[in-house]
């Protein structure tokens, strides 16, 4: 007892010591609500990270430029042969090109012309890995991609080793940059952003309470639910169900009969375009006409060949407004459409950026990859950075996190408008009954 | 008796455990050809006492019971003979009285005062070379590299990649060698190579405790395998009974380190290094040390780490080196010798402090080649430093 | 080498019990261990390299038998014949082929002769001499014929055809006169060769397989002597022939050179023995008859003769009229391999290939293979060029070369001029793959364990301005 | 009587004509199934040549072949009174007292001893199994086996530690070299040797092992062929290098000279990357040995021991003389030992520039410079032992059941041994002495065992200059069993190995006259019946699968693929490698013809001990079982695999390396049907 009781005060003065000297909270970072941060309101962290950005101590910068270049390189790497997103990154690979092909057109880097080194990521067995490696020995000053998050992961832990930048302008899985990579930028907001607005829009705005969840059994859908099932749960609404399908599948019926049987008011569809069409095909066949909302990458024109009519009224997000009245937005729609006679997508507007960026930071840094990073990593030169796709606001990792848009069928159109502030909704909130 | 068997529940629970007792039964059958190897008398040959004694007796070291501190340093860069100043990897290779440095353009060996540099043109599968280690027992060196896996051996290179071999993946970010075992941890996952068996295991996410094949480092020690998985905390796998453990953030949230002492600091996890019976794991959110009960964090506003943003770490006896991207740290948990080079010049400081508190204050020089260390071995009286820019020796001063 | 001995005195049993028993021979027919001579009243003076008269064609020559042990009694075998001579035995020991001629008009032709019943049957009835028959393995003959047309000029090729004279096929096609043929255990022929063209050379031993493949110069007798008669081979893997010394005129030796290692082996085994030897008959390891002429004598007759001694035996025979130019035994004996053939004659073409014109020559100083790199070949015909090929880098060449077509190899350098050869005259029968390891490299050189660039292309064609062959393309197994 | 008479001409009548009436149809048959099988039309019909010779079980199996003893490796004890020969295929140690010149005690020891050495007091000798992975320890008073220490895979020669407390044994199968400590009996460590190692020897000072490999390392086709010597530290017990044999393989046993000076090793030369053209001038094999100096920086000297028109084929031992003056090597291939001056050897090597010795080792007239004799011996002579004082050496005459006992002085054969084996001549007998001889190809260059080393294979491609020069690469095929998976040859053209072996075989390989009939009869009875699987010790000793075979088996015989897509029959592996020989034995594509290939399709091989066989595909360019598919066959075109994780395609290959020999599969088919027939029944 007495043993009891010394371990126990003991407990209590480590606990206070460790909150003396654990670290105040300056801001939330990845715009997390105040009432989502976690354990916010029962305790304060010992230790929050991603506050600060990290610094590159690392040597490099003092290496001389090479003055015996033909070309300037610049690495991309995307899905464009043999993986079920390769339309995702045949856009993103055209986006880039177009912005590489604009920059040459005015004189490239001191005359010498860029040059994009094309490289595919799926391939069996972690080949991005070795993409990297690939890259690495072509001599590339920065890179871009990826789309798949486990590619892109794999990706950066090669670029952290190699040291070379890399831009990110399809991959919205948060982690990403969570990893604590000073090499690393997205300037696609993350499904962090997603999640809450859509959170906001099914449970606060459109007042649901039993939703239901089908999602790809991927890692996009896997860390894109998670983050909503975080956040609903918060809010006191865990998922009813939560039911997964492979790539390629086609015949939903089994997971959709059991979402049926929870007798859901709104079912939350996580998946690439095409399933996701035909999920709520299947839905509608199935009797169930709750409403549905849907992940980003239904914001294509495939989802709405497939789905036809029945996509009327899907709601979900979309990372930027591919219908915003910007006269640079239209310029680049135009140029696009004229040499690749398609409409971009949101992977081909935010490569564009993307690259853009690239091309920026190499022309003023030099050729330099430390200095390239260096800048592109200031929180200064880019930051606010007007790309076709809106504003650039870096967090402290370098993620973007300007606001988002909401993305609705009307008329067999999508139309958009920004995503509404998180609202607080303190009856909700109160009625939390889970253990946080 | 007949009503017993009519009802239905009872039918089903016997069902349920027929089928339960045959798969038990099935297991342990499964399992057999696992754990003891096809003969049983070679499963002798797992005696983990002998490993360990070997790779004692193979590194005796003379690092005090105190906390070393090392001077004197000598900085090597490409203008002594390094291929390039980008060093990965530093392994002493005290049979062969010579210093093996991976760089990011060959493989360089120090012995008798001069440098040798191997390439792809001598038979290594890439020229970063990223991870050495060598077997205490053949003495073969074995280099993980950008692009596959070599054994060096009696002068000549073997190279295992993904194509020729089962292993994993070719970017090999670190390897270890235990007993007749070769672990890598690759960019498709952790690789074990039986050297004798030649079997090649893979550990991913279909069959370990990990979400996504994301290794980054291992060691091994007591017949256990610490895997250090990118975004999975630690993964432990027993190499007797070949289960594993994972050990992972227990507050669940990337941005925040809820309490210092509960676990692994962080999910993302850099490298892990086993001795003295105490699991020393490094991530870029500072660092943990595991007694197999306790859990202890280390960062940089409550220790002497020389940053919370870890490389790697080795640990030797009771004390581990840290390798962080603001200087080289030691420690024995309590005691902390962190050496700095200053900017814009040769010398530096060891900073001598008791958990967070300054002791002393020692002036180097010349310092340490970098404050960004990737990589360190320690050998008898001798400290070897692999950094971004160049790779250093240091002697042990007390 | 007793051992090879003992193998020999095994193989040849009935030989022996013959040979030392004796069989009395009365009536018309040759018994088996008679020596088979043949009698030339003329002297081989001079031989004719290019046509062979006063060599391999006697005027007036003779084929006898003789028993060893009873030398008084000889056998006339050709006496129908006006001109008979070379006799050589079937495996059996119940035939014999021999060149002769009928008449003193006639042309020589090749006979086979039945030695129980000495019946005579002709072989062939070409227009053109022949001589030097042999049995080769599966009831056919080789033989030497007179050719001529506009590639050998007026040579003696080899053929080959059946025992009934049908099937003739020429084997070997270059401006060269082949006599003196013998088959060796092997399976292979071996003759002496004297090149004609541009101009006539020393006769040198040259081996080929029976049907004029991978042709290839045996021995080259050294400078100052000739070669005279045609190869025996013992059975210590020994070849035993006569050269004549020019430097010592008038004074004709035996030879013995290793069948192992043909080329530096040469022991002259009659050098310390005044007078003068045309031929010498193996008959057993430490046993030969030879034809031997004492000095100052006028004819050459059959006297044994001890290699390992090198000491002259009993006189066997000798008849003052006549000089024994050549001795077969009638008996039973090996047949030589029956060598598997490559020639297929829907083919037109041959390959050859070289792994390296530049291949190091160890009798030449280093520095005279930096300043001598060849780069390109130059194929020669008999009159005519058939193109210059560039070699590849590790200087080999792979060539397809139109079949039965004499040419020659001439390597160059960058600028054009000569680095060597041209070299002797090659042929490729149809379908005939070759391989050399250089050019005028030492010939006990073998190929380097590797790949040669040039085998990885598609051979070129020679003659170079035929663009294309279109022919069979046959598949060996 | 007249009425059975007639009834008897009416019997016989009508048997006559039924004979009459039958003959012509069953000849006309024979004579068309003969020349089907054989591939000629003059075979003259004897059934025995098949059906009788062939017989591989069952009483006519038992009676007409015999058990014979087939010397291989010999130890001699330090007086030369006790010479101790492994029988290899009686799996027993013979003792012959040398100077009763009779064998005193046989020793039952493991599956296919290959290695007998003795330590130094001669107390224990030691013997390792190769098909059974120990050495067994043998009490020399009591001539008992007293202990055995298990080993890796193959164990073949063996060598113990200079202070006798260790022992080494060459794991010929996995390329390692065992090190087991003597006190504990239990192996501690295994270093990495050559391809195929074979021979180990001990340097005279006792500091460094030489170990020797018969294969040359595995490259693609076009590389140099490189054999490694490993040099072990004594010491250290560590590798510290690895010399390259350049050109060279099959090196066998190793002797040195006594002050330590050189090393002598028996090596092949062969010129596989030449096109198979022509015999003459080394063409296809030369053989030699290798002549390492020892000193510090010491050169790697090869020399051949062939004349230029007559070739030694497949050297094996060596043994020099205590005075270090005569070297003798034994040529299995020809019947020969080769007895050379060492001081000939010595002078030519110290007065001869390095690059000069390079040219050399091409040089087939060098020999003369060095040998003094070729001395003649029984069938396949094999290993090599020199009494200690130097008169005599033992010479094991694998194929005759005989030792040699040559006089080094008179340099001729004084005496033989007979071990007491079978006194007649089997038919299959017979054939493993022609396949094991050179004097089936011109000039003796090689034998079919050159190729087929222990009648496996050698592990080169060979370039068969088939329709050009340069074209169509062969990779050497096993022989293990081979009977039972017709046809043969890569693109199956030939239905039977009389065929294979017959005609066309000596047209292109042996250039030489073909084999007689009588000759084929027996080399295809040694070929069917003689050359079985050894047992897959190391991947699947008792059959039972381990978890991640078993998941790779369920691979292999998958019909749904990981994306639940039916995988087309054409696809799956088990339907052309199905068992027992893991073969259907019919043809196909997979995609692996080279464009330097001819147009064909693949006679599908079989499977058995697979993992012994590297390299793989008909070009030889899969090094390993994974680069079949990560390699050659991206497109699924070699069944399909591209939905596979990198786990799943090694659980496959360690399926692959599990598959052992037919008769085991045979066997569980046979239990599998009495199962389910006893199921049926209940």
């Amino acid at each position: 007892m007495k043993n009891l009781r010394v371990i126990f005060t003991g407990l209590l003065v480590s606990v206070s010591i460790s909150m003396a000297s654990g670290q105040q909270l300056p801001v939330n970072y990845g715009n997390i609500p105040d009432e989502l941060v976690a354990f916010d309101k029962y305790q304060k962290a010992y230790k929050y990270h991603f506050i600060e950005p990290m610094e590159f101590y690392g040597a490099g910068r003092e290496l001389p430029f090479p003055t015996d270049l033909k070309e300037v390189r610049i690495g991309f790497l995307g899905p464009l042969e043999g993986s079920i997103i390769s339309n995702l990154g045949q856009q993103m690979l055209q986006g880039s090109v177009l912005a590489i092909e604009e920059a040459n057109k005015k004189g490239g880097y001191k005359g010498i012309p860029f040059k994009l080194m094309i490289h595919n990521d799926v391939g069996l067995w972690g080949a991005a890995a070795n993409e990297l490696v690939k890259m690495d020995d072509e001599g590339v000053w920065a890179w871009l991609g990826s789309i798949d998050d486990i590619v892109s992961h794999v990706a950066i832990r090669a670029t952290l080793k190699l040291e070379i930048p890399n831009i990110n302008t399809g991959d919205p899985d948060p982690t990403f940059t969570e990893t604590n990579i000073p090499w690393v930028l997205r300037t696609i907001p993350d499904d962090r952003q997603s999640s809450y607005a859509l959170v906001d829009k099914i449970f606060v705005k459109d007042k649901h309470t039993r939703v239901a969840v089908i999602r790809a059994n991927n890692r996009y859908g896997r860390v894109g639910i998670l983050h909503f099932n975080r956040t609903s749960t918060r809010i006191g609404y865990p998922l009813i169900i939560e039911e997964r399908f492979m790539d390629n599948e086609t015949d939903f019926r089994p997971q959709l009969n059991r979402i049926k049987k929870t007798s859901p008011d709104a079912i939350q569809i996580w998946g690439n375009a095409k399933e996701s069409a035909l999920i709520l095909q299947q839905i509608r066949e199935l009797g169930m006409n709750q409403p549905v909302y849907a992940s980003d990458r239904v914001v294509s024109k495939e989802f709405l060949e497939i789905a036809g009519s029945l996509a009327e009224n899907i709601i979900t997000t979309c990372q930027y407004n591919p219908e915003a009245n910007d006269p640079k937005l239209k310029a680049f729609k135009a140029n696009y459409v004229k040499r690749f006679g398609q409409e971009p997508d949101v992977f081909a507007a935010h490569a564009y950026d993307g690259m853009n960026i690239i091309i920026e930071a190499i022309r003023k840094a030099g050729l330099n990859r430390v200095l390239i990073r260096d800048l592109l990593t200031d929180l200064k030169t880019f930051q606010g950075y007007q790309g076709v796709t809106g504003p650039i606001h870096f967090d402290g990792t370098w993620n973007n996190i300007r606001p988002i848009f909401m993305a609705q069928v009307k008329n067999g159109k999508f139309e958009f408008y920004p995503a509404p502030a998180y609202q607080k909704d303190n009856t909700i909130y109160k009625k939390t009954s889970m253990g946080y | 008796m007949k009503r017993i068997f009519s009802n239905k529940l009872f039918r089903y629970s016997l069902l349920v455990l027929i089928i339960a007792g045959a798969g038990v039964l099935g297991l342990s059958k499964s399992r057999k050809p696992n754990s003891g190897a096809m003969k049983p008398k070679k499963a002798e040959m797992a005696d983990f006492s002998t490993i360990e004694s070997r790779e004692k007796e193979a590194r005796p070291g003379n690092i005090s019971e105190g906390i070393p501190i090392y001077g004197n340093w000598k900085t090597f860069t490409e203008k002594d003979g390094l291929p390039s100043d980008k060093c990965y990897a530093v392994r002493i290779d005290k049979e062969r009285n010579r210093v093996l440095v991976g760089t990011h353009h060959g493989l360089a060996v120090y012995q008798d005062g001069k440098w040798t540099t191997y390439t792809k043109e001598d038979g290594l599968a890439h020229n970063g070379i990223v991870s050495i280690d060598i077997s205490v027992l053949t003495g073969d060196v074995w280099i993980g590299t950008l692009g596959g896996l070599n054994r060096w051996s009696g002068g000549k290179f073997e190279t295992f990649t993904q194509f020729n071999s089962g292993m994993p993946n070719d970017l090999v970010y670190n390897v270890f060698c235990y007993g007749k075992d070769v672990w890598c941890a690759t960019g498709g996952g952790a690789g074990h190579y039986d050297t004798q068996t030649r079997q090649w295991e893979i550990f991913t996410e279909m069959n370990a405790p990990m979400h996504e094949p994301w290794t980054y480092a291992l060691s091994a020690g007591d017949g256990k395998v610490w895997i250090a998985a990118w975004g999975g905390g630690v993964i432990e796998y027993n190499t007797v009974t070949k289960q594993f453990r994972d050990y992972v953030d227990p507050d669940g949230f990337m941005e925040i380190d809820l309490q210092p002492d509960d676990g692994v600091v962080h999910d993302i996890t850099t490298a892990t290094s086993y001795s003295d019976g105490i699991l020393w794991i490094s991530s870029y959110f500072g660092m943990s040390r595991y007694d197999g009960k306790n859990w202890k964090g280390y960062f940089d506003h409550d220790s002497g780490i020389a940053s919370n943003f870890i490389n790697f770490l080795r640990a030797e006896r009771n004390v581990v080196f840290v390798c962080c991207d603001e200087g080289l740290s030691c420690t024995d948990g309590t005691t902390w010798v962190t050496y700095h080079k200053f900017d814009n010049s040769t010398d530096g400081k060891a900073i001598v402090k008791e958990g967070n508190t300054l002791i002393k204050e020692v002036p180097l020089s010349p310092s340490i080649s970098h404050n960004f260390i990737i990589g360190v071995d320690a050998e008898d009286d001798v400290l070897w430093v692999a950094t971004s820019k160049g790779v250093c020796r240091g002697e042990l001063l007390n | 080498m007793s051992g090879v001995g003992l193998k020999f005195f095994r193989g040849f049993p009935a030989f022996l019990i013959i040979y030392v028993f004796l069989v009395s021979c009365t009536g018309k027919s040759v018994g088996d261990g008679m020596i088979i001579l043949t009698e030339s009243p003329e002297l081989l003076r001079s031989p004719d390299y290019s046509e062979g008269t006063v060599w391999r064609y006697l005027p007036g020559a003779r084929i006898t038998a003789v028993n060893p042990d009873k030398p008084e009694k000889i056998i006339v075998l050709t006496e129908e014949f006006s001109s008979a001579c070379f006799p050589e035995i079937s495996y059996d020991g119940k035939c014999m082929l021999f060149t002769a001629r009928k008449n003193e008009n006639d042309s020589w032709q090749i006979w086979e002769m039945n030695l129980r019943n000495l019946k005579s049957r002709k072989i062939t009835s070409f227009d053109e001499n022949c001589t030097d028959p042999v049995y080769l393995p599966g009831n056919r003959m080789a033989f030497s014929r007179q050719t001529i047309n506009d590639t050998v000029g007026n040579a003696h090729c080899i053929f080959t055809c059946r025992l009934d004279g049908s099937g003739v096929q020429q084997v070997t096609f270059s401006p060269a006169s082949s006599f003196a043929n013998t088959v060796l255990k092997d399976g292979r022929i071996i003759t002496v060769n004297t090149v004609l063209n541009p101009q006539e050379a020393d006769p040198v031993l040259q081996i080929m397989r029976p049907d004029g493949t991978k042709a290839d110069l045996y021995y080259k007798a050294p400078a100052g002597c000739r070669l005279i008669s045609s190869v025996s081979e013992t059975n210590d893997r020994h070849l035993i022939f006569a050269e004549r010394n020019a430097g010592n005129p008038g004074k004709d030796e035996l030879i013995s050179i290793s069948y192992n290692r043909p080329l530096h082996t040469r022991i002259n085994l009659t050098s310390s023995i005044d007078g003068d030897f045309l031929f010498a008959l193996p008959v057993a390891t430490d046993r030969f008859l030879v034809s031997y002429r004492k000095p100052g004598s006028e004819s050459y007759g059959i006297c044994e003769f001890d290699p390992s001694e090198k000491k002259l035996g009993r006189q066997i025979y000798s008849d003052p009229r006549y000089n024994v130019v050549d001795a077969v035994i009638a008996v039973r004996h090996d047949r030589p391999k029956n060598l598997p053939s490559e020639v297929d004659m829907h083919v037109k073409t041959g390959l050859i290939m070289c792994q390296n014109i530049n291949v190091f020559n160890a009798e030449l100083p280093r520095s005279f293979h930096e300043t001598h790199k060849a780069r390109r070949i130059e194929v020669v015909g008999v009159d005519t060029t058939y193109g210059v090929v560039d070699v590849e880098e590790d200087g080999s060449f792979y060539l397809k070369v139109i079949a039965d077509t004499p040419f020659r190899i001439k390597t160059i350098d960058d600028n054009g001029n000569l680095i060597s050869g041209p070299c002797s005259w090659l042929w490729l029968r149809p379908n005939e793959r070759r391989g050399c390891v250089g050019c005028h490299e030492d010939p006990e050189l073998v190929p380097r364990n590797l790949l040669s660039i040039a085998v990885t292309k598609d051979p070129v064609i020679i003659p170079v301005h035929i663009g294309e062959i279109k022919e069979k393309i046959v598949e060996l197994e | 009587m007249k009425k059975i008479y007639w009834k008897l001409v009416l019997i016989i009548g009508v048997i006559g004509l039924l004979i009459i009436l039958i003959y012509p149809p069953f000849h006309r048959w024979a004579r068309a199934h003969v020349n089907y099988q054989t591939a000629v039309e003059d075979h003259p019909l004897n059934c025995l040549s098949c059906h009788l010779y062939t017989q591989k079980t069952g009483l006519i199996s038992k009676l007409i072949n015999a058990d014979y003893y087939s010397p291989f490796n010999l130890a001699l004890s330090n007086d030369g009174k006790r010479l101790y020969v492994v029988a290899e295929e009686s799996n027993t140690l013979l003792v012959v007292d040398t100077e009763k010149r009779k064998v005193t005690n046989k020793i039952k020891v493991g599956y296919r001893p290959h290695t007998v050495i003795l330590d130094k007091d001669e107390k224990y000798g030691y013997v390792s199994n190769q098909w059974e992975d120990n050495i067994y320890v043998i009490d020399l008073g009591n001539n008992i086996v007293i202990d055995t220490l298990d080993t890796g895979n193959g164990p073949a020669g063996i060598a113990l530690s200079s202070d006798g407390k260790f022992i080494y044994a060459v794991n010929s199968y996995t390329n390692d070299i065992s090190v087991i400590d003597l006190s504990s009996g239990r192996e501690w460590k295994r270093l990495a040797a050559g391809n195929n190692p074979t021979g180990i020897g001990m340097s005279p000072d006792g500091r460094r092992l030489l170990v020797t490999s018969r294969r040359a390392n595995l490259v693609p086709y076009g590389d140099p062929v490189v054999c490694e010597l490993t040099v072990i530290d004594e010491d250290t017990k560590m590798v510290i290098d690895r010399q390259d044999m350049n050109s060279a393989y099959m090196l066998e046993n190793i002797a040195f000279t006594p002050d330590g000076e050189l090393a002598l090793i028996p090596l092949i030369r062969p010129k596989n990357l030449v096109p198979s053209i022509q015999v003459e001038k080394g063409f296809m094999m030369t053989n030699g040995m290798a002549v390492i100096e020892q000193k510090p920086d010491g050169r790697v000297i090869q020399l051949l021991l062939d004349e230029p028109n007559e070739y030694f084929a497949d050297p094996f031992d060596v043994a020099i003389t205590p005075d270090g003056k005569r070297a003798f090597v034994s040529h299995a291939g020809v019947n020969r030992i080769s007895v050379i001056d060492m001081d000939s050897i010595r002078s030519f090597i110290s007065h001869t520039p390095t690059e000069m010795l390079e040219y050399y080792s091409n040089h087939l007239g060098i020999s003369s410079k060095y040998l003094v004799k070729r001395i003649v011996t029984g069938a396949n002579p094999k290993g090599l032992v020199l009494s200690s004082d130097g008169r005599y050496l033992y010479v094991a005459e694998h194929l005759e059941d005989r030792i040699a006992v040559i006089s080094t002085e008179s340099l001729e054969t004084v005496n033989t041994i007979d071990l007491g084996g079978p006194k007649r001549i089997t038919v299959a007998r017979q054939g493993r002495r022609i396949l094991n001889n050179a004097s089936g190809t011109f000039q003796t260059q090689y034998a079919c065992y050159t190729c087929h080393p222990d009648a496996h294979e050698d592990g080169l491609v060979y370039n068969m200059a088939s329709k050009d020069m340069g074209r169509n690469l062969a990779n050497t095929q096993s022989l293990r069993d081979i009977g039972d998976t017709p046809p043969f040859k890569w693109n199956g053209k030939n239905q039977t190995i009389y065929k294979q072996d017959g005609m066309r075989f000596s047209t292109v390989l042996t250039r030489n006259e073909a084999f007689n009939y009588k000759d084929l009869d027996a080399l295809v009875a040694y070929i069917v019946t003689g050359i079985p699987y050894p047992p897959n010790l190391l991947y699947n000793p008792t059959g039972e699968l381990n978890a991640m075979q078993l998941r790779g088996k369920a691979l292999f015989e998958r019909t749904i693929d990981n994306h639940g897509n039916e995988i087309p029959e054409k696809q799956r592996c088990i339907t052309c490698h199905p068992p027992p020989y893991f073969t259907n034995k019919n043809f196909e594509d997979v995609g692996s013809l080279l464009a330097s290939d001819d147009s064909m399709l693949f006679d599908t091989p079989h499977l058995n001990n697979i993992y012994a066989s590297p390299p793989y595909l008909h070009h030889g360019r899969a090094l390993t079982l994974e680069e079949i598919w990560t390699v050659y066959a991206e497109e699924d075109t070699h069944g399909a695999v591209n939905d596979f994780t990198k786990i799943e395609l090694n659980e496959l290959i360690e399926y692959l390396k599990s598959i052992r020999e037919p008769e085991y599969y045979i066997n569980e088919s046979k239990k599998n049907k009495v199962l389910q027939a006893k199921i049926k029944n209940h």
